[in-house]
């Protein structure tokens, strides 16, 4: 399907949904309301919003540690996002998961993984699932770019292509993993070549335009759809902040931050949306100050809610 | 949210049959695959020529490519495949040649299955069976004979059984397949021809966390799992003809582990050995013996017939049989304890 | 065939210094680097910003990014480089960022270091060190908080050790580092700000295999290993004001594993508590009260204070405070047994 | 180093040696003085041979359970051979590894692996070792065609190329994993495209021919002992026997077998020497006969040795 302006005006808000969201974690942590570590993706944005964004509601999704962006495009609310950051009962996974484990089954959100390699595995478990049952449902499953060096992604890659699996699987190349440089671990720059070891076509995209991003997504997910096997996806993109809350990301390059900066994923669709007249630079800064509003507010509603006692956890450890 | 079809397709009435191993194991499969349109096996070579241990005789043929399904080499990605295959609606059963390659998978064994129900806040359940085989006696050397058995008993989230005999091949693994939990289930290469017999249909399904008593006796309780079952048995009739009565328990599931049993065996035995194809450090039987000593349970000093703590399996097939508690090691510890 | 040099290079005088338990570690790793230009450290991220716990700060400066290099995400790939590395004279230490990836190279593990030298009839040595930071208190979920101090305690060819404070932390790991054996090393993440006395050099080494008396007392042993060692001394000291004598000991090694001083000082107590940051199915803690249990040691029923069985470790902040054995917990269970 | 008439009589003959020890190592299992398994490398003489033939004694090699013409080739004495088959302190291992763990580290033969995967990785540590400890050693590590499709495999790949490691990995594509045609699990045909992964070379050598394996081999060695980095070779071969000493391999296509046999390593060598008139059809005869009888002198030799106590293998587990 092809996008329609209000998606563009929605692929929007929703970017700026979540860079707010995450400047709010940011504030949250500093103030100890939330503990323990966190994975931004700001910078991604573009990346979580048009490859998310072009699933249908019957497909499955599989994500990583550095997720609140990919499941707030999913359409999780921000209230069940922070919840789960609080550690409460108002979260997702009432607090059991945390920031790394943000899931939905109710949005077939079925996994977010905090250890590096099984995304990719399990999310093509659903889309040979889907493909058993006898439904067109798809699966589009995330990774980093540090991930593609772990065997379990060559593993996935392999099965999908051998087994025409209707899966998606989309590398998030924000160019590090952790504090290592890509290069310093991987001898290649462009990872979409990866799927060359697995005769799957694979697809270098501009992480930071979200039409481009939702173009790929949206011809992969077809391909899927219609039954011709899976395709890698390479987003290329950059985080703004460090690996983890606790990382300053004093390894970068000096100037590198600011140049990306300059290709900001929200600018540049503003600046489209303004220059076709869809959405002025004045309603995007009213927008943006509804958004804040809605942030706090989730903040707020989460905060509010109870802690699980040890007891009640004891449900989730076996099925009933 | 078990999708069995009971209902809908009651079984014939049951039978007892003599079968082996082997064809217990198969059973188990082919009537789980019967009943639930949602099961499937697969696994390395699984729908050629039978399997490498030819437990999936027929079964391609019958269920098809796509429910019987050979995969490439990987186990770490495959198992995540049976994940996300669970937790959508299917009931995987993943066949993991030997048990020694679990740890190739040990990442989605550790990691994922026991804890993805769990970190979800319980929206999902995650009906995944992994059946390994194990176990030496092969001459296959020491990388291919571990049985492995006690390597994940502790991981909250998963399960853990076995299958020391026909009956309870079929058995459990059936209810291994039937349980929305992820279990382990650990066969032993040295028993896949050993013949039993077996009552087919769901009267032969075994609870899940039970033991059972494959011998009843008064002087001593022999604990013990997989081919140390088997062999316990043998021991236990060599002794009888002396008038020493062992009980031989099969432990069958390491996690839940069936205290209630052990207990009321040895409280009536006032003694216990646990027979072990595996060193004693960090294995179920130091676990029964450290929880029945915690709770004060009645018995002379509890004994434990393990492998050595110092030694690997080797090649050379003298040195395979020397490592393994025998049937004559068995007989003579049980004698030394009931005489002591 | 250890390819020290003390001989040609002897160290500085022994002195005691307070260090903090990562202050510890990196003093270890750096002894023992620029004592042998066989070691190396290698891992995800270990040359960059000190590595991710901070233990190797300046390392990379001094030794260069040859022997302090920085891996690509394979803890599987790059163990086995390091058992490559091993065999042909060097003396790798790879950082394995959280415990909980261990399974994810548990076949280089399981199947590779402790097997190698086996297997080839003793034709080489495997000096291997592998750290990792286990253990919970740092909110970081169900996938990040595992101690795994016992998931390869029952493989022969392996060694295990801990630290629980930063003496252990400087003489274990370079103790480990020196062995011609495989070790699996374990950190505990909660520890590293912990502050206590080194005693810095060779003399500060401790021996393998041997478990340390972190506080002297006569009413019970309470054993204990990483945090769980530092919050028992905790408990013991506050048990000291109502008059109860608690000896702690830190067992260190969980293989090989000293009996020697466990049964002594049981023997002399009277009592063990075990007090474990794990489930006790399939730990140390079982291990030990089982061999005690069959060696009849005298004692009081022993009792274990470990993880619920029944459960995992959350995110939330107060439910990981919830289910780790506290020194109140410890205190309290210690008063028990004494007063029972 | 280029062939001389002299190496390639000693390929013959080496090729010969291997072929006739596994038909006795067959003949030993039928009369049950080897048991267990094994896995036999016949047909797949000349990837053995050629390979392992470019190698200098300084450098490593990492072989894998189908390892017997390897070890041969690598200079291990039949005798040292059989008696590790056999179980027997006349083993390399003293018969405590048998045949799937045949390792000389006299030889550098450092390793065979009975479980997929480690033969790479561990090959890799050895090179990298080799190159950090300042000698000009380079390693060669074996695997097979399924084993490609194992995560270590690729990550060991990917290590080897960033550090740019002496190291040349050869994959024996002999058609079939166990039971498995490739194309059942794995979704291309030629392996050596999975170096484009790792931004490696990939060589594609028909590996019947030994020059052709000699050759292609000794080019990767150089570029390795040059320090220009790794290499994948993949060898086209194909096994005469089934996966292993249980399997009659009813799963081969009508006529699949026999098609090879026509382009059998021995025999295409042997025709060329018997053409450039180097060795002649009688010579060569005559120097089978003489193998012959070295075959069943060594299996003699190996079998009037002892077995090992327990006891004395206990100091193989723990270093002195
Ligand atoms: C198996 C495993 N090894 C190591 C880690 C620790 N770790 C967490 S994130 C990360 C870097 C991942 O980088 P990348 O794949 O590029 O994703 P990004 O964080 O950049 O989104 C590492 C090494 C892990 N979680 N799992
Ligand atoms: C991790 C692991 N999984 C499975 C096996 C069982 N296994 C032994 S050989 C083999 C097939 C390997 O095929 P290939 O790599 O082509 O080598 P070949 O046997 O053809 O030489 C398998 C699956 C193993 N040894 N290790
Ligand atoms: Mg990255
Ligand atoms: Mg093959």
């Amino acid at each position: 399907m092809t996008a329609t302006g209000t998606d563009r005006i929605d692929w929007l808000r929703t970017m700026i949904e979540i860079r707010l969201f995450e400047d709010k974690v940011q504030e949250l942590f500093m103030q100890g309301r939330i503990q323990g570590t966190t994975h931004l993706c700001q910078g991604q944005e573009a990346v979580c919003v048009g490859a998310v964004g072009a699933l249908e509601d019957r497909d499955y999704l599989t994500i990583t540690y550095r997720g609140h962006g990919h499941a707030l495009a999913r359409g999780m609310s921000m209230e069940a996002a922070f919840g789960e950051l609080m550690g409460l009962t108002s979260g997702c996974c009432h607090g059991v998961g945390g920031s790394m484990h943000l899931t939905d089954f109710s949005r077939n959100l079925i996994g977010a993984f905090a250890i590096i390699g099984p995304s990719y595995s399990v999310g093509l478990g659903a889309a040979i699932s889907a493909k058993l049952r006898g439904t067109d449902s798809v699966a589009m499953a995330f990774c980093g770019d540090g991930a593609t060096n772990i065997g379990t992604f060559h593993e996935a890659l392999n099965m999908a292509s051998v087994w025409k699996a209707p899966v998606v699987f989309v590398i998030e190349n924000n160019l590090y993993g952790e504090y290592s440089p890509l290069r310093e671990t991987t001898p290649l720059d462009d990872l979409a070549e990866r799927a060359k070891a697995h005769a799957m076509p694979g697809v270098v995209v501009d992480g930071q335009d979200v039409d481009a991003v939702h173009a790929a997504a949206a011809a992969a997910i077809a391909r899927a759809r219609a039954g011709e096997g899976p395709t890698l996806l390479e987003m290329k993109t950059y985080r703004y902040r460090g690996h983890s809350r606790t990382d300053p990301a004093k390894y970068r390059a000096e100037g590198e931050l600011e140049r990306w900066k300059q290709r900001d994923p929200i600018d540049l669709l503003g600046a489209k949306l303004a220059a076709e007249g869809a959405l002025s630079a004045e309603e995007q800064r009213r927008l943006r100050g509804r958004i804040q509003a809605e942030v706090d507010a989730a903040a707020e509603r989460a905060a509010a809610a109870p802690v699980l006692t040890l007891e009640e956890t004891k449900a989730y450890v076996y099925a009933p | 949210m078990s999708t069995h079809l009971e209902a809908e397709r009651p079984e014939a009435a049951a039978v007892v049959t003599e079968l082996t191993y082997r064809e217990a194991i198969r059973a188990a499969l082919e009537h789980e695959l019967e009943e639930d349109p949602a099961v499937l096996l697969m696994g390395e070579d699984v729908a050629t020529a039978g399997g490498v241990f030819k437990t999936n005789e027929g079964l391609p043929e019958k269920f098809g490519r796509e429910r019987i399904r050979n995969t490439p080499i990987c186990e770490n990605g495959f198992i995540g495949v049976a994940l996300g295959m669970a937790v959508t609606g299917l009931r995987p059963v993943v066949e993991i040649m030997f048990s020694d390659f679990l740890p190739t998978a040990a990442d989605a064994i550790v990691n994922e299955l026991p804890k993805f129900r769990f970190m979800s806040g319980g929206q999902c359940v995650v009906p995944v069976t992994v059946r390994s085989i194990g176990g030496a006696t092969g001459r296959f050397g020491t990388q291919h004979s571990a049985t492995g058995e006690s390597w994940y008993i502790g991981l909250p989230g998963l399960k853990v059984a076995t299958a020391g005999t026909p009956a309870s091949a079929y058995g459990v693994l059936r209810a291994a397949i039937r349980d929305d939990d992820p279990v382990l289930f650990y066969e032993h290469k040295g028993l896949y021809g050993r013949k039993g017999p077996v009552q087919l249909g769901h009267d032969g399904i075994l609870p899940v966390g039970r033991a059972g008593i494959l011998r009843p006796g008064s002087d001593v309780t022999v604990l013990a799992t997989l081919l140390m079952a088997d062999r316990a048995v043998s021991a236990a009739e060599a002794l009888a003809e002396d008038g020493i009565s062992a009980e031989v328990v099969e432990l069958r599931w390491l996690r839940p582990l069936d205290y209630d049993t052990v207990t009321e065996s040895v409280a009536r035995t006032g003694r216990l050995l646990v027979v072990e194809e595996q060193v004693h450090a960090g294995g179920w039987g130091a676990t029964v013996i450290s929880e029945l000593s915690m709770r004060g349970v009645p018995m002379e000093r509890p004994s434990a017939l393990s492998m050595p703590d110092d030694l690997l399996v080797s090649y050379s097939p003298a040195l395979e049989d020397a490592i393994l508690p025998g049937v004559d090691d068995i007989a003579a510890r049980i004698r030394s304890l009931v005489e002591a």
